[in-house]
C-alpha cells in the first residue's frame, strides 16, 4: 500500500515518473534492457529489435491518432519512405548512420505533411481514407520509380556501420535500435508535458473550441502529422537496417492496420499504451505458436495457425474497442491502483 | 484522330461499365449501411467475399443446384449481417464514428481468418452458371460474365430501390436515415431498422460477391475489392444512392481506360488519385450531403 | 442612450451575420468600455451566442466591423484573437475531457508560450523553464483564486457542472485575457453556486483588471453586477444602458413578455432537436 | 569478489544455460522456413512432405555416411518477417547446415546473414532470376530453372514448333510477375519471335476483360502467363477462346500443378507449361525414385512435393560429397560439392541427368493438359538451358 506523496516542488510534481516506486521500477527496467542482450538468444534478440521498431512506429501513430484524433492508415507507407531513404543514402552516398536515420525521419515527415494537407479540408474518416489512398500511391512510387527504388525487387541495404563496426547481428543492432526507441519514447512523453502536446489533445477533444483558445488547427494538425511520420520514418530506417532488404511489398496496408490495432489494444492517447500495444501485438503470434505447440496433435493444428492468428488479430481490435476502449494501459492502471490500496480495499 | 481504334475504346468502355456495375452494387450495399446507421464499413469487401464463399459451400461442397445456392448464400449472408450488427455494431451505438470504423477494420480481419480456417487460403473456382458465349453489342465484343453480371447488378439495384421506395420497412429506413430522433418519436423501432439495414446490405453484398467471385476467382484476398468500393462511395458521396451508382460506373471506366492505355500497374494509382482529387475538391462527393463533411 | 465611450476596448460596429436566408445578427453595434462588466441579454434565439461566436472568430460577419483596442480584427483568425487577449467560455462547456483540470487550465496559456517542437521533445531548457513558470503562475494566481486546488488532478469528466464552469473560467483566465467573454456563466447553477460565481466575476475584474463581456439569463445577477447592459432581440440591439434604465425600457419588457416567448419557444424546439 | 568478476561469472553461467543443447555429433540438422499456412500453403505442405519423405528414406538407409538427418522447421504463413524469425529461432537452437527458405523476399533478406554465418547453404521455393547469381547469392541455390530460364524453355519450344511466331506475355504487377519480362523480350528477339504484346495486370483486380481486349487485338500465336497461381488465367483463356482466338496458352512452374490446371475446366484443355520434374503419374519412362514415392503415397503428390523432394536429394548429395572429401559442412564446401554435381541421376524425377553449374537446375520440359484423362502429358523433350 502507498500513502500520500511528499512532493514539495512543482517540478517534482511535473516529473514523468513522479514517485519513488516508479523511479525504482524504471531503473530495474533500464537495467533489464541493458542486460537483456547478454542473456537472450538470437531469436529473442530478434524479437526484441522487432518489438522496439514497432513500439517506435506505434508511438508515432499514437501521437497522431491517439492524441490528436486524426486516424491514419498510412503509417506503414511512411515507414516505407524512411526505409527507402536509408537504403538509398546508405547505398549511394554511404553517409553516417545517424544522419541517415534523421534523413529517413525527415523524408517521411515531408511526405506526411503533404498527405496531411487534406486534413484542412476533411476530417476524421475522410482523412483515414485519404491516408489509404496515400499508401497505395506511395506503393506505386516504390514499385515503379525503378531508378531510385529498384522497382519491385527493391533494394538491399548494407549493414549500418558505426565507428567501423558493422552492425550485422541482432546483438549489435540492439544497441542501435533500442536507444533510438527509448529516445523517441522519451521525446513523446515529454511532448505531452508541454503546450504542443496539450494542443494536440485539445484538437482531438474539441477541435473547434481549441481554435478559440488560441490553437491554429491547421498548423497543429500538420505538426502532428509531421511528427508522427517522422517517427514512422525513423522506425522505417531502423527497419531497413534490421531487415537489410527493402521492397514495395515490405510495407502493406495490413501493416498500417497492425499499428492502428496496436494502439487500440494498448490504449490510445497513452504513451504506455503504445508500448504495451506494440509489444503485445508483436508477441501474440509467437504466443499463439507456442500454445499450438503444446497441443497434443501440434503438427496438424499448425495448419490452423495462420487463420487463427488473423481472427485473433481482428477479435483483439473489436474486443478492446467494445469492452476496454482505453486499452491495456487502463487495465495496467487498474492493477496498479489495486496494489496501491491493497490490502485495505480490493 | 486517324488510326485510333474506336472499336477498342468501345469494347474497353463496355468492360469498364460492366465492372462499374459491380462496383455500383457493392457501393449500394455500403451506402445503405451508411445512410441508416452512419457506419463507414471497411469490411464491405469481406462481406462480398462471405457471400461468395457461402455460395461456394452450397453449390460445390453441398452439390445444391445454382439457384438454391444463390438463395442459400443470400440467406446465409443476411443472417451474418444480423449477427454482425447485433454483436459488433450495436454495442458501439453512440460511440465516435472512428471507433465504429475501426470495429469494421477488425471485422474484416475476423472474416478473412474465418474463411481461411474453413476453406483454406487457396484460390477456388465457383461453378460456371452464366452463359459463356461472347456477347456482341454492335461490333463490340463484351465478355459474357461481365455483361450478365452487369445485367444482374442493374436488376438487383432496381429491385432494392423499388423496395425501399414502396415497402414499409424501406420507408422506415429512409425516415431513420433522415432523422433518427424524429423516427424514434414517430414510433419507428430504430434498432430494428439498423438490424434490417445490415441484413439487406449483407444480402446485396452476397449477390455482388457471387458475381465478382465467378468473374475472377474465390480467395480470402477478395476483400481488396472493397478498397475500390471505398473509392466509389467517396466519389459518389457517402450517403447518396445515385452517387454510388454514378461513382461505380465512373471508377469502372477510369480503371479500364487506365488499364488499357497506360497498363495494369496504373489502375490502382488512377483510382486512388481520383479519390484524392475528390477529397481535395469536393470532400462530400459528387452527390453527397454537405453535412457529412463534418464527420 | 449614453454616448460612445472615450476609449472602448471592444467595438462592435454594424455587425451583420446571416446563415443562408436567416439573419442572425442585423447591424449590431455597441461598445465595451475597459474595466467594465458588460452584459448582453435577450430572449433565446436573439443572437447572443452568434454574437459571441462572431467576436471570437468562429463566424465571419457579412458586414460590419469588430475592433479591439481600436484595431480592426473582423477578418482575424480565431487563434490570433485569442493571442490579442480575447478569452471566452462556452455556453455548453467546452472542456477537454481527456485532460486533467490542470492541463485544461494550462492549455489556456497556449498562445503566450513559445517552446517549439524540439524544445518539447527534449523537455530541457526553455520548455522546462516555461512549463514550470506556467505551473507556478497557474497555481498561485488561478487555482487558489478560484478555489479549485482540491480537484487539480481530477479528470474534468468527473466534475460537477458548477465546478466545470469554474474550470472553464480558470482556463479563460490562463489565457491572460484583456476581455473575458462569459457565455452564460451561471446557467444551471443553484443559488449558492451562482453567488460564488458572481463573486468570482467581480473579483476577476478587481484583481486582474479584466474587462468582462457576458451573456446571461439570470436577470438578478446581470442587474446586480453589470455596469452596462445591451439587449438583443431578433438579432438587433433594442436597448442598451445602465441596468436600471434597461430594466425600465418598454421595448425590453415587450421583448421578454410578448413576441419574445414565441422565439424562445421556437429556439427551444430547435435545440431539442439538435440535441437528439 | 569484485562486481566485474561477479558479472563475468553470471554471464558465463547464463551462457551455459542458454547455449543450445549440445548436438549429437553425428546429426546433420536441416532447417526450414515453410509456409504451412497462408496463400502459399498448398505449396508449403507439399514441399514439407517432399523434404520429410526423402530425409526419412535416407535415414532409413543409414543416413549420410552414418550421420542421421534431423529436420526442423517452422511455419511462416508466407510472411518474410515471420520466415526470418523462424530462421533466427531455428539457427539459435540448432547447429544447422542446410536450410529451406520459402520466398524470394526471405532469400534476399537472409542472404547477408548467410554470408556472415558462412555455415549454412540454403535452397528455397524462390525461383527468382535474381537468386540465380552465384556471386550475389553464394550460399543459395534452387532445385529447378529460374523464371527466366523457364521462359527461355517455353520460347525455345515455341520457336521449334512455329518459327517466327507471335508471342505475348501476361504477368502480374508484382516482383514475381515482373521477374522474367526482360528475358522474355530478349530471348524472343534472339529466337526470331515477334513480341505481340506485354500485358501487366493489377493485383486484386476483379475483371480482366479490358486486358483480354488488348490481348485479342494483339492476336498472339502463343500467350505466356507468369506471376499467377490460377486466377485470372482461366478467365483469360475462356474469353480468348470464346472470341475465336487460336492462341496457345502457357504457364510457368507454380501454375503447373496438375490439380491447379485441372481447375481451369474445359477451357484449360491444351494448356501448356514448363515443368522441371516428371509428374507423379507420369509412367512414360523408368523412374525408380517416382516408384518409391508412389509406394509411399498411393495418392497424387503435387509438384511442390517433387520440388521439395529434389531439393532434399540435392541437399543430401552435397552433404555426402562434402563429407566424403573429409571437409567440414559449411556453406563454401557444400556449395562447391553442389557445383561438382555432373550428369547426376535423379532417379527419373528429371528425365535427363543434371549438371549444376550455378545456382539453378536449368532443365525443363513442356507438358500439356489433357482434360479427358485429367492429366498433364509430355509435349516436348527435356530441354536443357545452356
Amino acid at each position: 500500500m502507498r500513502i500520500g506523496s511528499a512532493r514539495e516542488t512543482y517540478s517534482q510534481d511535473e516529473a514523468l515518473f513522479d514517485s519513488h516506486t516508479k523511479r525504482v521500477w524504471l531503473c530495474v527496467l533500464g537495467t533489464g534492457l541493458v542486460l537483456f542482450p547478454f542473456f537472450a538468444g538470437q531469436y529473442w534478440l530478434y524479437l526484441a529489435c522487432l518489438v522496439a521498431i514497432n513500439v517506435a512506429s506505434a508511438t508515432g501513430l499514437n501521437i497522431l491518432t491517439g492524441y490528436t484524433g486524426q486516424v491514419s492508415l498510412g503509417q506503414a507507407a511512411f515507414m516505407g519512405v524512411g526505409a527507402y531513404a536509408v537504403a538509398v543514402l546508405e547505398k549511394q552516398l554511404g553517409t553516417p548512420v545517424l544522419l541517415n536515420l534523421l534523413c529517413a525521419g525527415g523524408a517521411a515527415m515531408l511526405v506526411g505533411l503533404v498527405v496531411g494537407i487534406p486534413s484542412l479540408r476533411v476530417k476524421g474518416l475522410y482523412l483515414a481514407i485519404a491516408t489509404i489512398a496515400a499508401s497505395f500511391i506511395l506503393h506505386f512510387i516504390f514499385a515503379n520509380w525503378t531508378r531510385v527504388t529498384g522497382g519491385t525487387a527493391g533494394l538491399t541495404v548494407p549493414p549500418a556501420t558505426i565507428f567501423g563496426l558493422a552492425l550485422d547481428t541482432e546483438f549489435r543492432l540492439y544497441w542501435l535500435i533500442m536507444p533510438f526507441t527509448v529516445l523517441m519514447l522519451a521525446g513523446a512523453a515529454n511532448l505531452f508535458r508541454t503546450r504542443i502536446g496539450r494542443a494536440f489533445i485539445a484538437i482531438r477533444d474539441r477541435d473547434i473550441s481549441a481554435e478559440v483558445l488560441g490553437i491554429p488547427l491547421l498548423r497543429y494538425k500538420l505538426l502532428s502529422f509531421g511528427l508522427s511520420s517522422f517517427y514512422a520514418g525513423v522506425a522505417g530506417g531502423l527497419w531497413a537496417y534490421f531487415f537489410r532488404s527493402v521492397t514495395p511489398e515490405s510495407f502493406p496496408l495490413l501493416m498500417s492496420i497492425f499499428f492502428l490495432a496496436a494502439i487500440i489494444v494498448g490504449g490510445m492517447g497513452s504513451i504506455l499504451g503504445g508500448i504495451l500495444g506494440a509489444v503485445f501485438m508483436t508477441l501474440v503470434p509467437e504466443v499463439l505458436k507456442l500454445m499450438v505447440g503444446w497441443l497434443p496433435n501440434a503438427s496438424e493444428a499448425m495448419v490452423f495457425l495462420a487463420p487463427v492468428r488473423t481472427i485473433v488479430f481482428g477479435a483483439l481490435i473489436v474486443g478492446f474497442l467494445i469492452f476496454e476502449p482505453h486499452g491495456l494501459a487502463e487495465i495496467w492502471r487498474r492493477i496498479r491502483r489495486f496494489f496501491h490500496l491493497w490490502p485495505f480495499r480490493s | 484522330m486517324i488510326g485510333f481504334d474506336w472499336l477498342m475504346l468501345a469494347e474497353v468502355s463496355f468492360a469498364g461499365l460492366g465492372s462499374g456495375g459491380l462496383y455500383a452494387l457493392a457501393g449500394l450495399a455500403f451506402v445503405l449501411i451508411y445512410k441508416a446507421t452512419r457506419v463507414v464499413n471497411l469490411a464491405i469487401g469481406e462481406m462480398l467475399m462471405m457471400g461468395a464463399y457461402f455460395f461456394f459451400a452450397a453449390t460445390s461442397s453441398m452439390g445444391w443446384p445454382i439457384w438454391i445456392g444463390i438463395i442459400a448464400a443470400v440467406i446465409g449472408s443476411g443472417i451474418l449481417g444480423a449477427v454482425i450488427e447485433r454483436l459488433l455494431i450495436r454495442p458501439m451505438l453512440g460511440e465516435a464514428p472512428i471507433s465504429v470504423f475501426m470495429i469494421t477494420v477488425g471485422l474484416s480481419s475476423i472474416l478473412v481468418g474465418t474463411v481461411e480456417l474453413i476453406w483454406g487460403a487457396d484460390q477456388l473456382r465457383l461453378p460456371d452458371f452464366m452463359p459463356s458465349d461472347t456477347v456482341l453489342i454492335g461490333e463490340a465484343m463484351v465478355s459474357p460474365k461481365i455483361f450478365y453480371g452487369f445485367l444482374a447488378a442493374v436488376a438487383l439495384i432496381a429491385c432494392v430501390l423499388l423496395v425501399f421506395r414502396f415497402w414499409r420497412g424501406g420507408v422506415a429506413l429512409r425516415a431513420t436515415a433522415s432523422d433518427q430522433a424524429a423516427a424514434y418519436s414517430m414510433g419507428i423501432d430504430v434498432p430494428r431498422v439498423f438490424s434490417l439495414t445490415w441484413v439487406v446490405a449483407a444480402m446485396v453484398a452476397a449477390i455482388g460477391g457471387i458475381i465478382v467471385g465467378s468473374i475472377s476467382s474465390l480467395s480470402p484476398t477478395m476483400g481488396v475489392f472493397g478498397l475500390s468500393v471505398l473509392v466509389v462511395v467517396i466519389v459518389g458521396g457517402l450517403d447518396s444512392v445515385p452517387g454510388a451508382l454514378v461513382g461505380g460506373l465512373l471508377v469502372g471506366l477510369v480503371e479500364s481506360w487506365t488499364g488499357t492505355y497506360f497498363g495494369g500497374e496504373f489502375k490502382l494509382l488512377a483510382t486512388f488519385s481520383l479519390l484524392v482529387l475528390i477529397l481535395m475538391v469536393r470532400p462530400y462527393g459528387l452527390f453527397g450531403t454537405h453535412e457529412i463533411e463534418r464527420l | 442612450m449614453p454616448g460612445p465611450t472615450a476609449n472602448p476596448i471592444l467595438e462592435i460596429d454594424g455587425v451583420t451575420l446571416a446563415f443562408g436566408g436567416v439573419t442572425a445578427l442585423n447591424g449590431v453595434s455597441f461598445e465595451v468600455a475597459p474595466g467594465t462588466i458588460t452584459s448582453v441579454i435577450g430572449p433565446n434565439g436573439a443572437g447572443k451566442t452568434s454574437l459571441f461566436n462572431t467576436i471570437s472568430g468562429f463566424y465571419h460577419p457579412g458586414a460590419g466591423h469588430i475592433r479591439f483596442r481600436g484595431d480592426e480584427i473582423t477578418r482575424l483568425a480565431a487563434p490570433l484573437r485569442a493571442k490579442l487577449g480575447l478569452a471566452r467560455t462556452f455556453q455548453n462547456i467546452a472542456l477537454f475531457r481527456g485532460m486533467t483540470v490542470l492541463d485544461n487550465i494550462k492549455l489556456g496559456r497556449h498562445c503566450h508560450l513559445h517552446s517549439g517542437v524540439l524544445d518539447a521533445l527534449l523537455y530541457y531548457g526553455r520548455a522546462r523553464r516555461e512549463e514550470m513558470r506556467l505551473r507556478a503562475d497557474i497555481e498561485e494566481r488561478i487555482i487558489d483564486f478560484l478555489e479549485i486546488d482540491h480537484i487539480r488532478n481530477a479528470p474534468v469528466a468527473a466534475l460537477s457542472y458548477g465546478l466545470q464552469k469554474r474550470v472553464e473560467m480558470a482556463r479563460a483566465l490562463a489565457m491572460q485575457p484583456q476581455v473575458l467573454m462569459l457565455d452564460e456563466p451561471v446557467a444551471g447553477m443553484n443559488r449558492e453556486e451562482t453567488e460564488d460565481m458572481a463573486r468570482f466575476i467581480l473579483d476577476v475584474r478587481e484583481e486582474w483588471g479584466v474587462t468582462i463581456l457576458m451573456v446571461e439569463h439570470d436577470m438578478g445577477m446581470v442587474m446586480d453586477i453589470s455596469d452596462h447592459v445591451v439587449v438583443l432581440n431578433f438579432g438587433e440591439v433594442i436597448a442598451e444602458g445602465a441596468p436600471a434604465d434597461v430594466q425600465a425600457d418598454p421595448e425590453v419588457i415587450r421583448a421578454y413578455l410578448g413576441s419574445g416567448n414565441v422565439a424562445e419557444l421556437r429556439h427551444r424546439l430547435r435545440q431539442a432537436r439538435e440535441a437528439a | 569478489m569484485k562486481l566485474s568478476r561477479w558479472l563475468t561469472v553470471l554471464l558465463a553461467a547464463a551462457g551455459i544455460a542458454l547455449a543450445p543443447a549440445a548436438q549429437a555429433q553425428e546429426e546433420i540438422v536441416i532447417g526450414g522456413s515453410i509456409p504451412m499456412t497462408g496463400v502459399f500453403a498448398f505449396a508449403g505442405i507439399g514441399i514439407n512432405a517432399g523434404l520429410q519423405d526423402y530425409f526419412k528414406i535416407v535415414n532409413d538407409a543409414g543416413g549420410i555416411k552414418g550421420r542421421k538427418i534431423r529436420y526442423v522447421f517452422e511455419d511462416t504463413g508466407y510472411k518474410p518477417d515471420v520466415s526470418v524469425a523462424a530462421f533466427k529461432k531455428l539457427t539459435g537452437a540448432n547447429k544447422i547446415s542446410l536450410y529451406y527458405g520459402d520466398s524470394t523476399a526471405f532469400s534476399r533478406t537472409i542472404n547477408p546473414e548467410l554470408e556472415r554465418l558462412g555455415s549454412i547453404m540454403m535452397a528455397g521455393a524462390s525461383l527468382a532470376t535474381e537468386i540465380n547469381d552465384p556471386k550475389k547469392f553464394p550460399a543459395q541455390f534452387m532445385a529447378g530453372p529460374d523464371y527466366s530460364e523457364q521462359i527461355g524453355i517455353l520460347l525455345r519450344h515455341i520457336a521449334k514448333e512455329k518459327p517466327a511466331a507471335k508471342v505475348a506475355i501476361v504477368y502480374s504487377d508484382s516482383e514475381f510477375g515482373r521477374d522474367p519480362v526482360n528475358e522474355f523480350r530478349e530471348m524472343s528477339k534472339k529466337l526470331g519471335l515477334t513480341v505481340a504484346v506485354e500485358i501487366q495486370t493489377a493485383p486484386g483486380s476483379v475483371d480482366v476483360s479490358t486486358e483480354v481486349i488488348k490481348l485479342r487485338r494483339a492476336d498472339p500465336d502463343y500467350t505466356i502467363f507468369h506471376g499467377y497461381i490460377l486466377a485470372p488465367i482461366p478467365e483469360f483463356v475462356t474469353q480468348m477462346k470464346k472470341s475465336g482466338s487460336k492462341s496457345h496458352f502457357m504457364g510457368t512452374f507454380w501454375t503447373m500443378d496438375s490439380s491447379t490446371v485441372m481447375k481451369m475446366g474445359e477451357a484449360g484443355d491444351g494448356f501448356m507449361g514448363v515443368m522441371p520434374y516428371r509428374y507423379y503419374y507420369d509412367t512414360s519412362a523408368k523412374a525408380p525414385m517416382l516408384d518409391k514415392i508412389r509406394q509411399l503415397h498411393p495418392e497424387y503428390q503435387n509438384t511442390p512435393y517433387l520440388q521439395g523432394f529434389l531439393t532434399a536429394m540435392l541437399f543430401v548429395e552435397s552433404a555426402k560429397r562434402t563429407l566424403e572429401a573429409g571437409k567440414p559442412l559449411d556453406a563454401k564446401n557444400l556449395k562447391a560439392a553442389l557445383n561438382s554435381i555432373k550428369n547426376f541421376d535423379t532417379g527419373g524425377l528429371i528425365g535427363v541427368p543434371i549438371t549444376i553449374k550455378g545456382n539453378s537446375v536449368p532443365v525443363g520440359r513442356i507438358y500439356r493438359a489433357d482434360m479427358k484423362t485429367q492429366k498433364m502429358v509430355p509435349a516436348s523433350d527435356w530441354i536443357v538451358v545452356e
